[in-house]
């Protein structure tokens, strides 16, 4: 029945970290945005004076959805309505169950895959799961009763199954490199070097899979330069006649697909939790320096802090002094903890257990710093690109994409066949 | 424990089913069609058939029942037109005459069926991508695949040139 | 990928109801209060019907009820992106009827102050319609510039949108010491905004993509359609008031009339970018060469005499009291005058009856005849054509509905 | 620098009273600009003689708007339209004016000429009560469907309130042909 709890736990901080997740990306769209458009960006919510360059909006944010008149238009398909964005949601979390964070945490013949669930085929649950993710648009599009929204829905039914295909081709072509679709196992494999230098990640193999894998996701998000279910300067979306935390919902399922989207791309070509040059049993076996090294990345980060607090208009009645100590002080604790760390890696002999423990923490960073590199990226093409017209979209997909995508998998299959890797 | 989940999703499957064939709303047998894939699929996740259980998912309820749904949309099916057309008593018997058909042949398939192995399925086995990959791709099943395949292509070909040459 | 403007031969026809949408009266593409009835087949629009009169004010009527210069608020609300050059615009035609002619200090004023607004209309032209086909930072860099030009025009008129800067034969007054520094310091600023947002549009495959072959009209057919400004430059036809019939000393300026090709929605685009240039050479010669003196006409049945005038002597006294209690009394007559506003040919034609009022003020507003072409634009075309071309023709509500 | 005036073709105008007799009932030439008061009966014909005119090729149509000369010194007849056109090949200008009675406010449509006429006649139309026969959609443009009367005549009362409610669905016009 452990493992039973254990599954349940591993989900529970899954939900837990995607939904907190959604905060984060926002407030890094918002900020992005402001930044890539010369303005400030939101910078006005506070709590007891505290302010953190705009953090608090999306508490403010959650409050306002949580408590605005949640407004079901008359006429409208009741049941469908309510349950499309509660499917989005759900359908968006349920992806990231079997994307690795690190790998596998094992010591004294006990071993915990840092993941959900660890599929055979993983790679497929993704797709199969998020390809559900359609139908929390097309039920809204539809069951809004509404023209717009039916238009979107329309958009959407075909975008989205269009791009899947491309998307899906694009990861068996990397799935074939590594012979497997289990996610673990692909991001194993990436730890090897090539030309006995180069980390072999999907992205140095596969190439042509990336760029189609990132376009085809972008598509798969809804996201500039393709979110024309959404297109809110031509036909609004397919949420229009939502309100609330109704709303509130299909902005998180964005989101969050954002989120499953970047971290399955880094699984897949980026290496996932590998962190270059440093296999897992090298992370264990020097958990002592590694965990020096983790030390000196929070001490750095904490000084960062600290710097760019002293920098922050000081005095009582500066409307900022606040921020200014209360980011200095999180910067200064950063710095101490970060110091001990590494003073205990270097001084410290540690368990096997704990070896374990700083492996698969420095693995978890790297796979979340690869993540959040790539929603990074996301932000940055939206705030850069017009958008497509449907049929320009429709083009792209079919005729550009999906055939590259298919010539990219003859290729890559004939090119394993030759070097005799299939029949493994 | 998987008994439990067996039965479960066995009973909603043939809920769903049966929802599909009774409803009057094109969109609410849509949603049950929607409802017995996922069943299915987890019926197939079950018996450790992974690969067919998420093909089941991303094939059917992601592709197709999308595209149904998409076709219903663009029709826009008034409820009321579809209440006028009640069935009539022949079509009705003729479908219990073909469903009691079908049923008949299913079973008379799973009683031929050899006993169920006394030991469960290793979890590798069958169920996974590779071993469904050696029986399509390697086995004796290839050339029937392929033909299968090419036959799809050219039901492809022709839906298109069909569809084109009524513009 | 083919270039075809038209998309028929795209898309694979789906034998599908056909469905009524209507874009507007409140829609965020509409930028104003626009309604366009559309019937759709899938995406294409079938046909469109635009119906206008949303903001309809009775601006010509109420432009009867006063005197002469109680009309010039009036105009601020025509065009209300760029204020000053509707003001222009409307005292031109009076003193054209009055037949006085403003000093040169003035006329190159109104010359700065046009150029001003022009650039911050093409400004909010652009931006918007960018943002209508989903690249929304642009909006921004010509905003942080175009809101520079706003604080200028606060500090010389005291107001942002509603300037009513310009007077019948004078201004509200003249330009405040340093004003010229200031607009100085703004000059390089304004290429440096247009060389952003092409930097991010004018290699941009979407871009191309969007606004080529969008609501494309041919020169013949946009002639015919009473199309001028931008809109009728982007398809080849160097047309522009400020040109062919100069006024206010613009041929003795040295700059040029950009013209586009196809009449598509990327070439309005580009005539625009261009033309902001253009004003901005407008901008510097006008200010090295800003001669001084007065500002009014020497003609006090015109303007306002002085207030030391008027305190101190009985015909200023007279003159003040004249214009303040019957109005400016212009001659019995008619006449149509036009200048370039940003939109276009602005036409003002006038009837009076000799009494301090106005007996008939008849505005020609550029966006009025360009936006009844719009079905013509559209119809073929894709929902999101129809919202990329719709920007494109800067219509502004309220110089469309008066 | 002077106050220029644009050039105003009064050529055109001889012209056209030569090619299309009984066209140019007055010369209304006033502060430098062309003008010509046309017979209702004539004005088509006119208008298409300056437009299709190699040496006039006023292929524009400026404006078209409507004046009440209630009034005015000559205040018979009452409505006026006066037809601005302009050529843009030659950057000339000139005035045609027609006037019709109260009684019977009636102007063939230019719409065959200029698509521009459309809209500008619907604004004559629902401003002044003249009517364009032949328009091919003469309905309210500015006012509300519902206004009755027509707002710019001069004995409008302007203190007059009116309520209007029911929007327009504009379906009748997407049946209409396209002109």
């Amino acid at each position: 029945m452990s493992l039973a709890v254990l599954l349940a736990a591993k989900a529970v901080v899954l939900v837990l970290l995607l939904l907190n997740l959604v905060p984060l990306l926002v407030w890094v769209e918002r900020k992005a945005s402001a930044l890539i458009q010369d303005r400030v960006g939101p910078n006005r919510a506070g709590i007891l004076g505290l302010r953190f360059a705009g953090m608090f909006h999306n508490l403010a944010d959650v409050g306002k959805m949580l408590t605005k008149e949640d407004i079901v238009p008359a006429g409208v398909d009741r049941l469908p309505f309510v349950l499309a964005p509660a499917l989005g949601l759900t359908v968006a979390l349920a992806a990231a169950a079997v994307i690795p964070v690190a790998d596998v945490w094992s010591s004294g013949g006990r071993s915990v895959p840092l993941q959900v669930a660890d599929l055979d085929v993983g790679i497929l649950w993704v797709f199969a799961v998020s390809s559900l993710g359609v139908y929390s648009i097309v039920l809204a599009g539809w069951a809004s009763r509404s023209r717009f929204p039916l238009l979107g829905a329309l958009r959407s039914a075909a975008q989205l199954v269009s791009y899947e295909v491309p998307l899906a081709l694009a990861a068996i072509s990397v799935a074939l490199c590594f012979g497997t679709l289990r996610p673990n196992e692909i991001v194993e494999a990436q730890g090897d070097l090539v030309f006995g230098a180069l980390p072999q990640w999907g992205i140095l193999l596969q190439p042509v899979a990336f760029v189609i894998f990132v376009t085809g996701a972008l598509a798969e998000t809804n996201r500039l330069p393709f979110d024309l279910p959404e297109g809110e300067s031509e036909i609004v979306g397919y949420h229009v006649e939502y309100s609330s935390m109704k709303f509130g919902m299909f902005m998180m399922a964005e989101y969050i697909h954002v989120a499953v989207a970047s971290a399955l791309a880094a699984t897949l070509f980026l290496g996932g939790w590998q962190v270059p040059w440093l296999p897992t049993e090298a992370l264990r076996t020097h958990a002592g320096p590694v965990l020096a090294g983790l030390g000196a990345i929070g001490a750095l980060g904490g000084a960062a802090a600290l710097a760019g607090a002293l920098r922050l208009p000081r005095g009582v009645t500066a409307p900022r002094s606040r921020d200014a100590l209360a980011i200095g002080g999180l910067g200064l604790a950063g710095v101490v903890a970060g110091l001990a760390a590494a003073a205990t890696g270097l001084g410290a002999d540690l368990g096997p257990g704990a070896r374990a423990t700083v492996a698969a923490a420095a693995q978890a960073l790297a796979f979340g710093a690869k993540t959040l590199l790539l929603c990074f990226g996301f932000v940055w093409v939206r705030w850069t690109l017009p958008r497509f017209r449907y049929d320009q979209l429709m083009r792209l997909g079919w005729r550009q994409l999906t055939p590259l995508a298919l010539a990219n998998l003859v290729l890559t299959a004939g090119a394993l066949a030759a070097l005799g890797e299939l029949s493994r | 424990m998987t008994a439990v989940a067996f039965y479960a999703l066995g009973s909603l499957s043939v809920l769903a089913g049966l929802s599909m064939i009774t409803r009057r709303s094109p969109l609410a047998s849509a949603l049950s069609l929607l409802t017995l894939l996922a069943a299915l699929a987890g019926v197939f996740l079950l018996l450790e058939a992974q690969f067919l259980g998420i093909v089941q998912i991303l094939v059917y309820a992601g592709a197709i029942a999308v595209l149904v749904l998409f076709v219903l949309m663009m029709v826009d099916l008034d409820a009321a037109a579809v209440r006028a057309q009640a069935p009539r008593a022949g079509s009705l018997a003729a479908g219990v005459v073909v469903g009691a058909a079908i049923t008949a042949a299913v079973l008379r398939v799973v009683l031929a069926l050899p006993p169920a192995p006394a030991a469960p399925i290793p979890a590798d086995s069958v169920g996974t991508a590779r071993s469904v990959g050696a029986v399509l791709l390697t086995g004796p099943l290839l050339y029937p695949f392929e033909i299968v395949s090419l036959l799809l292509l050219v039901a492809v070909a022709g839906a298109v040139a069909l569809a084109k040459r009524k513009v | 990928m083919s270039d075809v403007p038209d998309h028929r031969g795209d898309l694979p026809a789906l034998p599908t109801e056909e469905m009524l949408v209507n874009l507007g009266p409140s829609h965020p593409a509409s930028h104003g209060t626009l309604r366009v009835l559309l019937k759709l087949d899938g995406e294409r629009i079938v046909r469109a019907v635009p119906e206008i009169g949303y903001l309809h004010r009775g601006f010509e009527k109420s432009a009867e009820k006063g005197s002469w210069t109680e009309v010039i608020p009036y105009t601020d609300r025509l065009n209300y992106n760029s204020a000053l050059l509707n003001n222009v615009g409307y005292c031109k035609a009076v003193e054209a009827l009055l037949g006085v002619e403003v000093p040169p200090r003035n006329q190159a004023i109104r010359v700065i102050v046009s150029e001003m607004s022009r650039i911050m209309d093409h400004l909010i032209a652009i931006g918007t319609n960018l943002v209508d086909i989903g690249a929304l930072t642009n909006f921004w860099y010509f905003f942080n510039l175009r809101e520079r030009f706003y604080r200028l025009v606060e500090k010389l008129c005291g107001a942002r949108l509603t300037t009513s800067y310009v007077r019948i034969g004078s201004l509200q007054h003249d330009l405040y010491p340093g004003f010229e520094d200031d607009l100085r310091a703004l000059l390089p600023e304004i290429p440096r905004a247009v060389a952003d947002v092409r930097g991010l549009v004018e290699r941009n495959r979407i871009f191309h993509e969007r606004t080529e072959g969008v609501g494309a009209i041919p020169a013949g057919e946009a002639i015919a359609y009473g199309f001028t400004g931008p809109c009728l430059r982007a398809c080849g036809v160097p047309y522009d008031v400020r040109k062919s019939h100069p006024y206010y000393g613009y041929d003795q300026l040295d700059w040029d009339v950009p013209v586009g090709e196809a009449g598509d929605a990327r070439d309005r685009i580009l005539v625009r970018f261009e033309e902001i240039l253009q004003s901005a050479r407008i901008l510097g010669q006008a200010l090295a060469k800003l001669p001084a003196g007065p500002i009014a006409v020497a003609d006090w049945k015109v303007v306002l005499p002085p207030k030391e005038r008027v305190y101190g002597s009985i015909e200023a006294l007279m003159g003040h009291f004249k214009i303040v209690m019957e109005g400016i009394r212009v001659p019995a007559g008619e006449i149509y005058d036009s200048t370039e506003a940003a939109n276009g040919e602005l036409g003002f034609y006038l009837v009076s009856d000799g009494s301090g009022r106005p007996y008939r003020v008849r505005v020609r507003p550029p966006c009025f005849p360009i936006y009844s072409a719009f079905p013509r634009l559209v119809e073929g075309q894709l929902v999101a054509d129809a919202v990329a071309a719709l920007g494109g023709l800067n219509v502004v509500a309220g110089e469309l509905d008066r | 620098m002077g106050l220029e005036r644009p050039p105003w073709d009064g050529e055109a105008l001889d012209r056209l009273a030569e090619a299309v007799p009984g066209s140019v009932a007055r010369r209304l030439d006033a502060n430098g600009q062309a003008s010509a008061l046309v017979p209702a009966a004539k004005i088509l014909d006119a208008l298409r003689f300056l437009r299709d005119d190699p040496r006039g090729r006023f292929e524009m149509l400026l404006d078209l708007a409507g004046v009440d000369r209630l009034s005015l010194p000559d205040p018979l007849p009452r409505l006026e339209v006066v037809y601005h056109l302009y050529s843009v090949a030659r950057a000339a200008r000139v005035r045609l004016s027609v006037r019709v009675t109260e009684e019977d406010p009636k102007l063939p449509t230019a719409t065959g000429l200029w698509p521009a006429a459309n809209w500008f006649e619907r604004e004559v139309y629902d401003l002044f009560g003249i009517t364009f026969q032949g328009h091919p959609n003469l309905k309210r443009i500015l006012c509300h469907r519902e206004f009755v009367g027509h707002p710019l005549r001069k004995d409008y009362p302007i203190r007059k309130r009116q309520t209007v409610a029911d929007p327009d669905p504009l379906t009748d016009e997407l049946e209409r042909p396209r002109p």
